[in-house]
């Protein structure tokens, strides 16, 4: 089978990134050596046109007939790749890829055993890719509409941008309103626009939408299917118990998240002192127009402190990115509110990062606002006050600009909370069988390339439920999404992998070994035939079947017991 | 059938004398084989001297079928004789196919083995301390005896093989259509199959062939085949009975099952698989029905000794081998 | 200076062995060994594995007689599992061991016997096999043969599931029972073997009793011992083959001793030479006293022969009166005339045919108590059967989960091993000397003395893999002159 | 000379690989010892490849999944779990040793983890020495 064939083999130097410590010359002078390999080059930016260029260009007029790239993760740039070589016209799966950066030169210091292991992982995708099959990409029907879980900023967002594209909407609230977190909201940072009027645009015209079906007071019960293809079970009791199940091509999740329970932490007296307050307690307050304390008095002094539950060993490390530019929101609040009310800004670090946020610090300064800074481990300290101290609380704080210890008045204390996935952020996960991180969020399938699509194809998560994120990020994500789905839409046919599981059906001896492994109930008997069988559209190629099957009669496409014992051959060579 | 008669031998190796049994099970079949061949070398049943087989011209005997698995330089050198002399090699039965039974003795050393046979053994004669020598002198007079290999190899590990037909002992049909479609390629009236070919099996598994009725294969314990009076309608797998039979290739006739015994697998691994024994890891344990790996760890632990039972016949064919352990 | 004659491979017996034989610068044979260079695991790699699945691995042991292995293991297991097995099961297995008896004897007879009476000692080797003794007696006989062995194997089939490689007991009984259907299928071959018996008796008249010198040859050649005789026998002291207590009779006829399988070590204990890997059993409370005979020696031997002669009576009416024959022509009972032991041969293939008849008879052997699942685990157990080639004991012990521990196998033709040794020495001093070069037909005489025990050193030599073809080579001051090999 | 151990790692595509690759996206070293291939899910690994890795020459071989209930396919984690206490049977007949074939969970977010096993079991097979098999098949080659 070698003898005929003609291999090309690339790798990458990706800049300095891998030739710093690869010898990529010399990875490509060893596996040009190897059988079936016709030309072997190493340069600078595989992925770059001139990279790609130059495989084509060897495809045409080497005519190759596979291809080896020894560069980044598969993960990262095999669907370039496959394009690139679809355009010479070779079938995209006539290519392998040798992960020499992230598992070689990005982990390992020494040159000679780098090189080395580069060496032998290319080796091993040639002999892989020699053993390659041309595969068909399967397209299969994909449905319109699609499920919007949350009802919140982020997921009516998205349903409008879908909707108003002409594609049905399923927009799936677990409350009995819609607008979520935003709706517990008075004024908006930095511009001081009301939350309200933002949101009553916004929920009027999705309830109005003819294309949008909102279900109030209801919840996923279970996802089936896949890309293209979903059946969703919603459960609810808005008004009266039901249960539907609706057919998506794609699904949204924009679940949100949760407030910090202030009352984790001990030390600043939440709940034990009446006039410690959350930021949302505050809120409340603001949109009742009533900013006064627990006792009915206005507030002559108002301190407010940063980073409660967020940027901290004990509870959260992450900063929860909101809380700064609302607190500063809030100082503008109280004056406007109490006029000649004192404010005093208690924080770690002054987060200012997005658009206007800088200017709108400043403003704050000008209004009188008091700013103390205090350090990550020395938190301030609220003792009630005493008779003749003229106010409720004490708050001490050991200011780092100054050095000093300060001790200032406060009627009112607001606690800025941070923000923390949902309880059910694990159940929503599982229903929809995506990932998350050791906090709890939702993982997208890339950080920074890939931030609104998840590992699990068809399922796309915008807003806060992915990390915390204010207004116009949740916005831009969902969004972001709805175009993604669009996009996929425009294409009417979904292009899905032809990687998946084939049975023998000469060899299948109808011992039904496999029929209760399958997790998308891929695999069904038949009965007259007394043959197993592997229904291609749902098989995700997990290829359970295919190591369990006894008699080898299940084959994985594109991950063959031959192609992987060549891959072992090939490290081990 | 042709004019002139072929010329075969038959031999065996470390064998039991079962698959020359076989032969003669086939019964007046050997008379219609006599017709068309003489049979130059039979050990258990005709003389017949090394030294005819040794005069031979290279390629003169048509087809030379060896049983029994290689254990000592001695069955190698025939074996190796025979591969000389032949135009055809044919490993007959499980043994010169897989290793067979006597192959178990690879999960052993020489060593224990002969420290149980000579040292503790409640029937040897008081005090022994004798153990047989390669060499020994009585009174001037020299004898020999053959030293053995480490371990038991399958045929085809030290002399290329043409073709298998395996079965501890192949049945006698199976055995009568391979010499038939052999004696037909042998005399020209067929092609010949291709080298490598396994002769008088299916292509699938015995469970193909099983009566049992199969459903859902989840077991919360395994019972041993003295545990259990098992259903003799349902799958003896699905009863928590270890059968090797899903992983076994089929041409025995499901002998075992359907007479209330489990496969121990004698007809080896389905085509392509290259360990019975690792294949049926995963297919046992995708029975197994629990999440809770202590749990996992106690159903497995109703099967013990499981190598004996992934690897009965193939131990000498597992990739694996201990040779020069102790 | 002395010369070496060696016989390589000694031919049609199972398994293989060598003959070395030296003789003296005058010719005269100054001693001859009978090697057994082969060994294999079974003792060691049974070890470790479930006892219930010994009785079918250790079939593997022989592929001519595994049901003898096959049955004494599942004694054993039996044994160690509290010993509980319906009357029903016994029956079924003993009725099952009979038809294999005749499978085993028929291909003995008629495929490795048969040459050197039908054909002739010395006839051309080529044709001296079981193909050439059809071509002699005709199609007609060779497949009256052919069909009663193949009933033999069918009947085991039948009832046990399979043959060759039997799989049928279980701890407690055996795997399935017998139907009516199956009796019916099975009725007609039990009279087709019956009648077979009587026809092999009739043809051992015709060929051997007939001829003059074969009767002087079996009665007056070298092929005598005086040594004792082992065998399994029922309580009216008549051949037993699956069931009963061991008896060694001297060859006068006297009772040595009788044991229960369980005390076989306190009679038995097997003697170690380091050129040969097969052990030498012998009687235990008389000690090792070498390769000697009389009256007072400790060896003896376990074959057809010495089962009638351990016996008093046959279990059935026709043997009786085969065994009564046999004996006046033999000029009584006990005999040591080794050749014998082909005649012997059929008077218990008249036995077993008898008894299958019986059974076939027997209301209840179509019942449903077959099987009981064993409640305790005792960890040790002897089994003990007669096989065709001699009294087999298999003893193991295992440990509370039933996983075995150790197993010790003293096989049928091992009891003959120093026997054997012994006859082959005297048959090749007495044929070849001074002015008697030995050639392939003196030679094949010699192996006509061990071919009487029907040797299966596939059996014999269960304690290691690997097989040698048996071999005489003739030595002279330690050059070896000439090599007769046969292979086998 | 020191001898040093090959490693032959199959780590699943979406938990495992992922963490693999962040381990490199953040360089965090661990020794170039392990050769990568990479499956869909760790229910793939048929126990043949990790017989014939080590036939092959490996030391030992690393099977990584997706920790249990956050496997990409649900349960094809549980599926390797089960195999893996049968193939340590086996592996342990045929003589080899225990810290040479191991399986752990590794998800997309444990580079450091991914690092942190891989240093350690090159340390355990440092101190175990090559393996006994191809020690076994050179000297079968010689003499039987």
């Amino acid at each position: 089978m070698d003898g005929e064939m003609k291999i090309g083999v690339y790798v990458c130097n990706c800049g300095t990134n891998i030739a710093k410590v690869v010898d990529c010359d010399a990875v490509a002078e060893a596996a040009a050596q190897l059988p079936g390999v016709a030309v072997a080059r190493s340069y600078k930016y595989m992925c770059s046109n001139p990279g790609q260029e130059m495989i084509i260009q060897d495809i045409r007029d080497l005519d190759l007939d596979r291809v080896v790239v020894a560069a980044c993760s598969p993960r990262m740039h095999e669907p370039t790749f496959r394009k690139a070589i679809q355009q010479a016209g070779l079938n995209p799966y006539l290519l392998e890829m040798a992960n020499i950066r992230e598992q070689c030169s990005w982990v390992h210091s020494d040159p000679v055993m780098a090189t080395q292991k580069a060496t032998a992982l290319t080796r091993a995708a040639v002999y892989r890719v020699a053993r390659h099959q041309p595969l068909e990409q399967r397209s299969v029907d994909l449905c319109p509409d699609t499920l919007v879980i949350g009802g919140g900023i982020a997921g009516m967002s998205a349903a409008l941008d879908l909707a108003d594209a002409g594609y049905k909407v399923y927009l799936v609230e677990r409350e009995d309103h819609l607008g979520g977190n935003v709706a517990r909201v008075d004024l908006l940072a930095p511009y001081l626009d009301s939350a309200r009027d933002l949101l009553t645009e916004r929920i009027t015209r999705v309830m109005e939408h003819q294309n949008i079906d909102v279900l109030l007071g209801a919840e996923v019960e279970s996802l089936e299917g896949f890309v293209g293809n979903f059946t969703a079970t919603v459960r609810g009791q808005n008004g009266s118990p039901f249960r539907r199940s609706v057919e998506v091509g794609n699904v949204i999740v924009a679940t949100g998240y949760k407030e910090f329970d202030a009352s984790r932490i001990t030390y600043y007296g939440y709940g034990k002192l009446p006039n410690v307050i959350t930021s949302f307690e505050f809120e409340k307050m603001l949109r009742q127009g009533r900013v006064q304390t627990k006792e009915g008095r206005l507030p002559r002094y108002v301190a407010i402190i940063h980073c409660v539950g967020s940027r901290n060993p004990e509870y959260h490390t992450y900063c929860s990115r909101v809380c700064c530019m609302t607190a500063l929101k809030y100082a503008h609040e109280v004056k406007a509110a109490v006029p000649g009310c004192y404010v005093s800004d208690v924080y770690i670090d002054m987060h200012a990062f997005g658009k206007g946020h800088e200017d709108f610090y400043r403003r704050s300064a000008e209004v009188k606002t008091l700013f103390l800074m205090y350090a990550k481990n020395d938190h301030p300290v609220i003792r009630k006050a005493g008779p003749n101290d003229g106010c409720e609380m004490l708050i001490e704080v050991n200011e780092c600009l100054s050095g000093e210890t300060i001790e200032i008045p406060a009627d009112l204390v607001i606690l800025m909370v941070g923000m923390e996935p949902r309880e059910d952020s694990e159940q929503v996960a599982h229903l929809v069988n995506i990932s998350r991180d050791k906090d709890g969020w939702f993982i997208e399938s890339h950080p920074k390339l890939d931030p609104v699509a998840t590992t699990t194809d068809g399922i796309y998560i915008a807003g806060a439920c992915q990390f915390p994120k204010d207004i116009p990020d949740s916005v831009a994500q969902a969004r972001a999404a709805a175009a993604r789905i669009l996009a996929r839409i425009a294409r009417g046919k979904l292009e899905i992998d032809a990687v998946f599981a084939e049975v023998d059906e000469d060899r299948c001896s109808g011992c039904r070994v496999c029929n209760e492994l399958c997790p998308y109930s891929a695999i069904e008997f038949d009965e007259e035939k007394r043959r197993s069988h592997v229904i291609s559209a749902l098989c995700k190629a997990c290829g359970a079947c295919v190591a369990a099957c006894p008699s080898g009669a299940i084959t994985a496409r594109h991950f063959t017991d031959d192609q992987i014992f060549a891959e072992i051959e090939g490290v081990l060579a | 059938m042709a004019d002139r008669k072929l010329q075969i031998a038959l031999y065996w190796c470390a064998a039991c004398g079962g698959c020359d049994v076989s032969v003669l099970d086939t019964d007046e079949f050997i008379l219609e084989v006599d017709k068309v061949a003489d049979i130059r070398l039979w050990p258990i049943a005709a003389d017949g001297k090394y030294a005819d087989i040794e005069a031979m011209a290279d390629g003169e005997l048509d087809a030379a079928f060896i049983n029994g698995a290689i254990r000592n330089s001695e069955n190698e050198h025939v074996a190796k004789l025979l591969r000389r002399k032949s135009k055809v090699l044919v490993a007959y039965g499980s043994c010169a196919s897989f290793g067979g039974i006597p192959g178990l003795a690879n999960l052993t050393t020489r060593d224990e083995i002969l420290r149980r046979v000579y040292r503790e053994n409640p029937s040897l004669e008081p005090g022994n301390t004798t153990v047989p020598l390669p060499e020994t002198t009585v009174d001037g007079m020299q004898l020999t005896l053959p030293s053995f290999y480490r371990r038991v190899y399958r045929l085809d590990q030290v002399v290329d093989v043409d073709y298998s037909i395996p079965g501890c002992p192949p049945q006698p049909d199976r055995c009568r259509e391979s010499v038939l479609a052999l004696v037909a390629a042998l005399t020209g009236q067929a092609d010949p199959p291709p080298k490598g070919s396994v002769l008088g099996v299916y292509e699938r598994a015995l469970c193909d062939d099983c009566p049992r009725e199969k459903t859902e294969k989840k077991v919360k314990r395994f019972y041993r085949p003295w545990e259990i009076v098992p259903d003799p309608n349902v799958c003896l797998m699905e009863q928590g009975v270890f059968c090797a039979g899903f992983a076994t290739r089929s041409g025995c006739g499901v002998r075992c099952p359907t007479s209330g015994i489990p496969c121990r697998g004698c007809y080896g691994p389905a085509p392509g698989v290259v360990d019975q024994g690792a294949k049926l890891v995963s297919a046992v344990a995708s029975m197994v029905d629990s999440q809770d790996p202590e749990e996992i760890e106690a159903i497995l632990a109703t099967l013990p000794d499981f190598t004996s039972f992934a690897n009965r016949y193939s131990v000498p064919s597992s990739p694996l081998q201990r040779s020069h352990r102790r | 200076m002395t010369r070496r004659i060696s016989i390589d491979p000694i031919t049609r017996l199972e398994g293989h062995g060598k003959i070395e034989i030296f003789l003296d610068d005058d010719g005269s044979v100054r001693d001859t060994y009978f090697q057994i260079p082969e060994l294999r695991g079974f003792e060691a790699f049974v070890v470790g594995r479930p006892l219930e699945e010994l009785p079918r691995i250790v079939t593997r042991i022989c592929g001519v007689c595994p049901a003898s292995h096959h049955m004494a293991s599942a004694k054993a297991v039996d044994a160690c599992f509290g010993g509980q097995v319906p009357p029903l099961a016994h029956k079924l297995r003993d009725m099952y061991y009979h038809a294999h008896y005749i499978h085993s004897h028929t291909a003995h007879f008629y495929a490795l016997a048969a040459p050197d009476f039908v054909l002739g000692p010395d006839a051309d080797p080529a044709t001296r096999n079981i193909l050439g003794v059809v071509h002699k007696v005709g199609l007609e006989i060779g497949g009256k043969v052919i069909s009663a062995r193949s009933k033999a194997q069918e009947i085991q089939r039948v009832i046990g599931g399979r043959n060759t490689q039997d799989i049928w007991c279980l701890p407690g009984g055996v795997a399935k029972g017998l139907t009516k259907d199956d009796l019916e299928q099975i009725r007609p071959w039990v009279e087709e073997l019956y009648d077979f018996t009587q026809f092999s008796l009739q043809l051992f008249r015709d060929v051997v009793l007939a001829n003059p010198d074969y009767v002087e040859l079996i009665l007056n050649g070298p092929y005598t011992l005086d040594v004792h005789n082992m065998g399994l026998v029922d309580e009216n002291n008549a051949p037993n083959f699956y069931d009963g207590e061991v008896r060694v009779v001297d060859f006068e006829g006297n009772e040595i001793c009788r044991y229960k399988p369980h005390e076989y070590a306190d009679y038995v204990a097997e003697h170690v030479e380091e050129w040969s890997y097969l052990k030498f059993p012998y009687l235990k409370q008389r000690g090792w006293k070498g390769f000697r005979e009389g009256i007072d020696t400790s060896i003896y031997c376990a074959t057809p022969l010495a089962r009638l002669n351990v016996a008093d009576r046959m279990a059935t009416p026709g043997a009786q009166e085969a065994f009564e024959e046999m004996f006046t022509t033999l000029g009584g009972h006990p005999s040591r005339a080794l050749l014998a032991n082909h005649w012997a041969r059929l008077v218990e293939m008249v036995q077993n045919a008898e008894m299958l008849r019986r059974y076939c008879d027997d209301p209840e052997i179509t019942g449903d108590d077959y099987r009981v699942v064993p409640e305790t685990i005792t960890g040790e157990g002897v089994g003990i059967v007669e096989a065709m080639r001699g009294t087999l004991t298999h003893h193991y012990t295992c440990d509370e989960r039933g996983i075995c521990t150790s197993a010790n196998l003293i096989v049928g033709t091992t009891n003959n091993n120093a026997a054997i040794h012994m006859v082959t020495r005297k048959v090749a001093q007495r044929l070849i000397g001074p002015g008697k070069e030995p050639d392939a037909g003196i030679l094949n005489m010699v192996e006509m003395a061990f071919r009487a025990f029907d040797p299966c050193y596939s059996c014999a030599t269960h304690s290691l893999p690997g097989q040698m073809p048996l071999e005489v080579r003739i030595h002279r001051g330690g050059e070896v002159t000439h090599v007769f090999r046969r292979n086998c | 000379m020191s001898y040093e151990p090959t490693i032959v790692g199959f780590l699943c595509n979406w938990c495992s690989y992922s963490g693999a690759d962040l381990a490199g996206t953040s360089r965090i070293q661990y020794p170039p010892n392990i050769r990568i291939i990479r499956v869909m899910c760790s229910a793939r690994v048929d126990p043949t490849f990790v017989l014939k890795a080590l036939r092959d020459g490996a030391d030992g071989v690393l099977v990584c999944g997706c920790h249990p209930g956050d496997c990409h396919y649900s349960e094809g984690n549980y599926k390797t779990m089960r195999r893996f206490p049968l193939l340590k049977k086996l592996l342990a007949d045929y003589g080899i040793e225990d810290e040479r074939v191991r399986l752990e969970w590794v998800s997309a977010s444990e580079g450091q983890r991914f690092a942190d096993i891989v240093s350690d079991m090159t340390e355990k097979l440092r101190a175990l020495g090559p393996s006994p098999v191809k020690a076994d098949l050179a000297h079968d080659a010689v003499e039987r």
